[in-house]
């Protein structure tokens, strides 16, 4: 058994209406951060788990993912693994 | 008439809901603890409601997993009414049991008021009690109300009569200022191709009594009683038929 | 039992002056606490004087003020002193209040800070047995025109929304002020209602020996360490640094722990139950002891924690949010794990309930602290301090406010009530409600936005109705006035409504009480508010001291919220403050008078405050108030409204504008000899608009 | 003038009581992922700017952090900024 930390980075899928998204792009420009374009707003989740090797940890990362963190209709996530013991 | 009330860890219009349906509308209503695997054979199952495990995550995204909602849905498989309400609005959408999501509302603001929602399908079971075009006074209380599917999604939704409440103005009109949430299209509330489950953010359970403003809400009870009605004397004539 | 007193424990600081005086203990006080325990304290010995004997928790500057407020009537069951005050309301039902401030961490992390707020005071009430049915909050800031207020009042709005909008609780009400007195500084006050059945009202007491003592609900971390000490001084640049770690709300959590609570309560497996609100498990477990003048004796390493290495000092001063502490009965703890696993909380066993009446706090068995219960509740050296008015403020009460009036109101009161209409102070405050759910659980018959919030009480005929008052400004030229003034209103309110006053619960928030000016203030309008409640007959039950509210500007204006609870006895009779019917006969109930000083008016268009606060008869307010209360009562009238900021013409704008879907016009004819400023701006009290049918 | 595009990772500060990361914790478990250990719930905002250099791309995303994004008391961000032009 080996320990990883995984980072998921969830965000809402290309194409949808990010409404939170939308109003901190407005409220970044008016504090005068005019250069600001396609906020998008997503979560991020670390977390740590045990798993036989790294393949094993990213099948179990995924089906977290796909089961519960993300949203399968509207949202995209990326799975980021780092063995650490 | 039998109402099971499902009441998740952090559901807070369990009580509304208990309370119209046993005294307004006169239905043996039950809650129902989420972890409970079976339901008590009711005629129709509300999702009431609140902040199932406090919105942590989606919203309902982590109630849909309770025990209980396999019997819902096969409760709802078999042609069960399954009515859900705010938070079971969006329970029934992250269990796929209705298409689209609620996301965060457009001005990223909580909204507790009351606003006006126009009936755009009076042939159901939830609302035929209602005319078309009918505008009702309800409230809304919710953070996460912003209706989203698919683009041919919302195109079906519409065409087939899957929508069936809009927000408007008080005269029935759609426009932006109506819209609490930013829903696409206004949208309020949905029904599954089946006919037989629905989702609406609005609270109708809140406006059943002229002390508290509005009853405007009754109709939905007192169509679903219509229908269970219904349904158990045709039920009782084929029975007795055969006999 | 008897042990051999706790020897200091390996890794505590040495007890040095320095670290005493950090600890906001004067070395009088030391002394005191060295004869107390006839030897030096140990460090963990020190965290817990220092909180119990902090102004939040020990009241040492306010004691001797409260002790003259009124807190007895036939309908009080349960007066200062619990975690919420109880009244009787009949038809076997009571009613559990109580108001909290959280001004300090809220000026830190508004959202944060005002969430918790609400967490903390939904819990007194629901400890005593009682649902939680209401949250009102009261709130000031600096100006809005800054960037940093306008932060604070986005977080602690969302913050109160999110609170109470995920337990499940209605708002039914505030107030919303700004003004640079409380630029630094917000006050966040916030009051929550509960409903019982008389009979199952319980106390937190921890009463009988070799009962069990368990800690319920989140685990300890290292939040908010020292809040109550926090909120016991001014907020400086030096003591930013050393701040608590912020407390974090989880209503969820909160609203799995009412109904677990409410169900233990009702089970008769427990005999007291109390939030670890300010100073934790120190102050919960013994001030518990206290009440019921037991000991008690519990082990630190049994609390489950959430950070590692945490030491007796931490996880007895820890403020860590939804935390409840226990007192089983004995043989029951089984049951009572159980109800609350059903609720998916934990509890663990951390100690009982003793004869001796000492404080004992192990670790891993290991005595660290063990100080004479009582001396350590109540013992507390309570100050009477030098008080004297300012001169500043005695110039500007004596100012003439004709002077000031260059004639505004004369020459164009259009464009004055415009103005005044339109100014953060009286401008209708939907943006703020509008964030909270006023309406679930189906009870709320006037919401947000009227004179006072009123709910039904299912199973009656009988309606509850609460309002949160306090104008600062009046308090800041003449704090006995201004307190006679808060309550005065406050009772307006809710007649306005047609609800008969009952009780109240105050939030004294004030400066640092060593200031003579600031000492002043307090004394002065507790004095004031003590002479209105008993003429109003409506005793004080629950309270609350918010003291050093300053900031590098200096002091906040005294500010003594007034939460007060009313009962309408007939629900179908109650008012609203909206006209109703065109046609309808308009009347004013009470007198005009020529009064300008601390009004909205000089302020808004000259920006001056200044003058005497408005004149307060309390007799004829006492009059007023029946005959509203008889006219109501009899069904004769449609609306009614309170004058209050702004005066008349502000007042009945609002009566006309009150449901934007319909809109009324006015025509009013007054015969008053009087200017137009005092007479259309002017902030006369003991005045109430009416409309009743024209026949 | 250059583009970039901006990934902020916002994650609750070290110590703080994090609800939203303890529920979920609890569903994964419950979903039979035992393995699962210390989640904590965080944001992620992608967005693009425009800046002469990394360098000030950076300062412009920390002031935006730091006014906006995140917030000072409660939360640690860390941003990872990408040329595409
Ligand atoms: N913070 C708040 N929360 C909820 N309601 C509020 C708040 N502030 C103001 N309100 C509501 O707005 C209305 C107007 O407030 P206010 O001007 O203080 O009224 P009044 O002068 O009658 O006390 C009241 O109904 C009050 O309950
Ligand atoms: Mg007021």
């Amino acid at each position: 058994m080996s320990a990883f930390t995984a980072e998921v980075r969830i965000s809402p899928r290309a194409g949808l209406l990010d409404p939170e998204g939308n109003a901190v792009q407005g409220a970044l420009h008016s504090l005068g951060f005019d250069g600001v374009e396609g906020v998008r707003m997503g979560r991020l989740i670390r977390l740590r788990l045990e798993a036989d090797s790294l393949e094993s940890a990213r099948g179990t990362a995924e089906a977290m993912c796909k089961q519960l963190l993300a949203n399968p209709v509207t949202e995209d996530f990326e799975i980021h693994l780092e063995d650490i013991r | 008439m039998r109402i099971a009330i499902i009441t998740f860890p952090g559901s807070n219009c369990d009580y509304d809901c208990y309370q119209a349906a046993r005294h307004v509308i006169g239905a043996d209503a039950r809650y129902v603890w989420h972890r409970e695997e079976a339901l008590p054979e009711p005629d129709i199952v509300v999702l009431p409601g609140g902040f199932s495990y406090g919105d942590y995550l989606r919203a309902g995204a982590i109630a849909r997993f309770s025990p209980i909602m396999n019997a819902v849905s096969r409760f709802a498989e078999e042609g069960g009414p399954v009515l859900g309400i705010c938070n079971g609005f969006q329970i029934l959408c992250e269990a796929g049991m209705l298409p689209g999501t609620l996301l965060r509302n457009a001005s990223l603001k909580f909204v507790g008021r009351k606003v006006y929602v126009r009936v755009e399908n009076d042939d159901t079971m939830f609302t035929s009690r209602y005319r078309d075009g009918q505008v009702l006074a309800l409230h809304v209380a919710h953070g996460m109300g912003n209706y989203v599917a698919d683009p041919d999604v919302i195109s079906e939704l519409e065409a087939d009569g899957g929508v069936v409440f809009r927000y408007t103005d008080a005269d029935g009109h759609v426009s932006d200022d109506a819209n609490p949430n930013g829903a696409t299209n206004g949208i309020a509330g949905v029904i599954n191709a089946a006919g037989n489950v629905m989702g609406l953010m609005p609270h109708p359970e809140r406006s059943v009594e002229a002390l508290l403003g509005s009853t405007d809400g009754r109709g939905i009870f007192e169509s679903l009683r219509d229908h269970v009605m219904g349904v158990t004397s045709a039920a009782l004539t084929a029975t007795m038929g055969r006999g | 039992m008897t042990t051999s007193p706790p020897a200091p424990r390996p890794g505590d600081p040495e007890i040095t002056s320095a670290l005493v005086a950090e600890h906001g203990l004067s070395t009088e006080e030391y002394d005191r606490i060295r004869g107390v325990l006839g030897r030096e304290p140990t460090y963990t010995e020190l965290g817990l004087f220092s909180a119990l004997w902090s102004e939040h928790c020990g009241y040492k500057n306010s004691k001797p003020l409260l002790r003259t407020l009124p807190t007895e009537a036939p309908w009080v069951l349960q007066g200062p002193g619990e975690n919420a005050g109880v009244i009787d309301i009949g038809d076997g039902f009571a009613v559990a209040f109580k108001i909290e401030s959280h001004n300090h961490p809220s000026a830190v992390e508004p959202y944060q800070g005002a969430a918790t707020g609400v967490g903390g005071i939904l819990r007194d009430v629901f400890t005593m047995g009682a649902r939680p049915i209401a949250v009102l909050d009261s709130l000031r800031f600096g100006s809005l025109t800054r960037p940093r207020v306008r932060y604070l009042f986005a977080g602690v709005v969302k913050g109160v929304g999110d609170y109470g909008n995920c337990v499940g609780i209605p708002n039914l009400g505030g107030e919303v002020y700004f003004d640079d007195a409380y630029e630094g500084n917000p006050l966040v006050n916030a009051m929550a209602i509960g409903l019982l059945k008389t009979d199952d009202l319980i106390r937190a007491n921890a009463s009988g020996p070799g009962n069990p003592i368990l800690a319920v609900g989140a685990r300890t971390g290292r939040d908010g360490i020292h809040g109550a000490t926090f909120a016991s001084e001014e907020l400086t640049e030096a003591n930013q640094a050393r701040r608590p770690q912020v407390q974090v709300g989880d209503p969820f959590t909160e609203k799995l722990l009412l109904e677990a609570s409410l169900e233990l309560i009702k089970s008769g497996h427990i005999v007291g139950i109390q939030d670890m609100g300010a100073a934790g498990l120190a102050s919960s477990s013994t001030e518990m002891a206290a009440r019921a003048g037991t000991g008690v004796d519990i082990d630190t390493s049994l609390m489950p924690t959430r950070e590692t290495g945490m030491t007796p000092y931490e996880i007895l001063l820890s403020e860590s949010q939804e935390r409840m502490l226990v007192v089983a009965k004995q043989g029951h703890e089984k049951d009572v794990v159980r109800i609350l696993e059903r609720w998916e909380l934990n509890a663990h066993v951390i100690g009982h309930v003793t004869d001796d009446g000492l404080y004992r706090v192990r670790e891993n068995g290991v005595v660290v602290a063990e100080i004479p219960g009582e001396p350590l509740v109540d013992g507390c050296p309570t100050y009477v301090r030098e008080a004297r008015e300012s001169e500043e403020i005695i110039r500007l009460r004596t100012r003439d406010t004709r002077e000031i009036d260059r004639g505004a109101a004369a020459t164009n009161p259009t464009r004055v009530l415009m103005r005044l209409l339109g100014a953060p102070n009286i401008a209708s405050k939907r943006w703020v409600y509008d964030q909270y759910d006023s309406t679930v659980r189906s009870n709320t018959v006037v919401g947000p936005g009227g004179d006072a919030g009123v709910l039904r009480v299912r199973g009656t005929h009988k309606g509850i109705a609460a309002t949160v008052d306090c104008n600062g400004r009046y308090v800041y030229l003449n704090p006995r006035r201004g307190g006679m003034i808060a309550v005065a209103e406050a009772a307006r309110n809710l007649v306005c409504v047609g609800a008969r006053p009952r009780a109240v619960t105050d939030n004294l928030n004030f400066g640092n009480p060593l200031k003579p000016e600031v000492y002043y203030q307090m004394k002065e309008a507790v004095a004031g508010i003590a002479e209105a409640c008993r003429v109003l007959e409506t005793p004080v039950v629950s309270g609350n001291v918010s003291l050093y509210n300053e900031s590098p500007t200096g002091a906040i204006y005294p500010t003594p919220v007034i939460g007060m609870v009313g009962i309408v006895e007939n629900i179908d009779r109650v008012l609203g403050m909206g006209f109703r019917n065109t046609g309808d006969i308009i009347v004013l109930l009470g007198t005009n008078t020529d009064e300008l000083g601390g009004s909205e008016y000089l302020k808004v268009v000259y920006g001056e405050v200044a003058g005497d606060a408005p004149n307060v008869d309390l007799s004829a307010e006492k009059s007023l108030h029946n005959a509203m209360l008889d006219l109501a009562d009899r069904g004769m009238l449609q609306s009614a409204h309170d004058c209050a900021e702004g005066g008349l013409a502000v007042a009945l704008a609002e009566c006309a504008m009150s449901d934007h879907a319909r809109l009324f016009g006015i025509e009013v004819k007054l015969s008053d000899a009087l200017d137009a400023a005092p007479l259309l701006f002017g902030e006369a009290q003991g005045r109430i608009i009416a409309t009743c049918e024209a026949s």
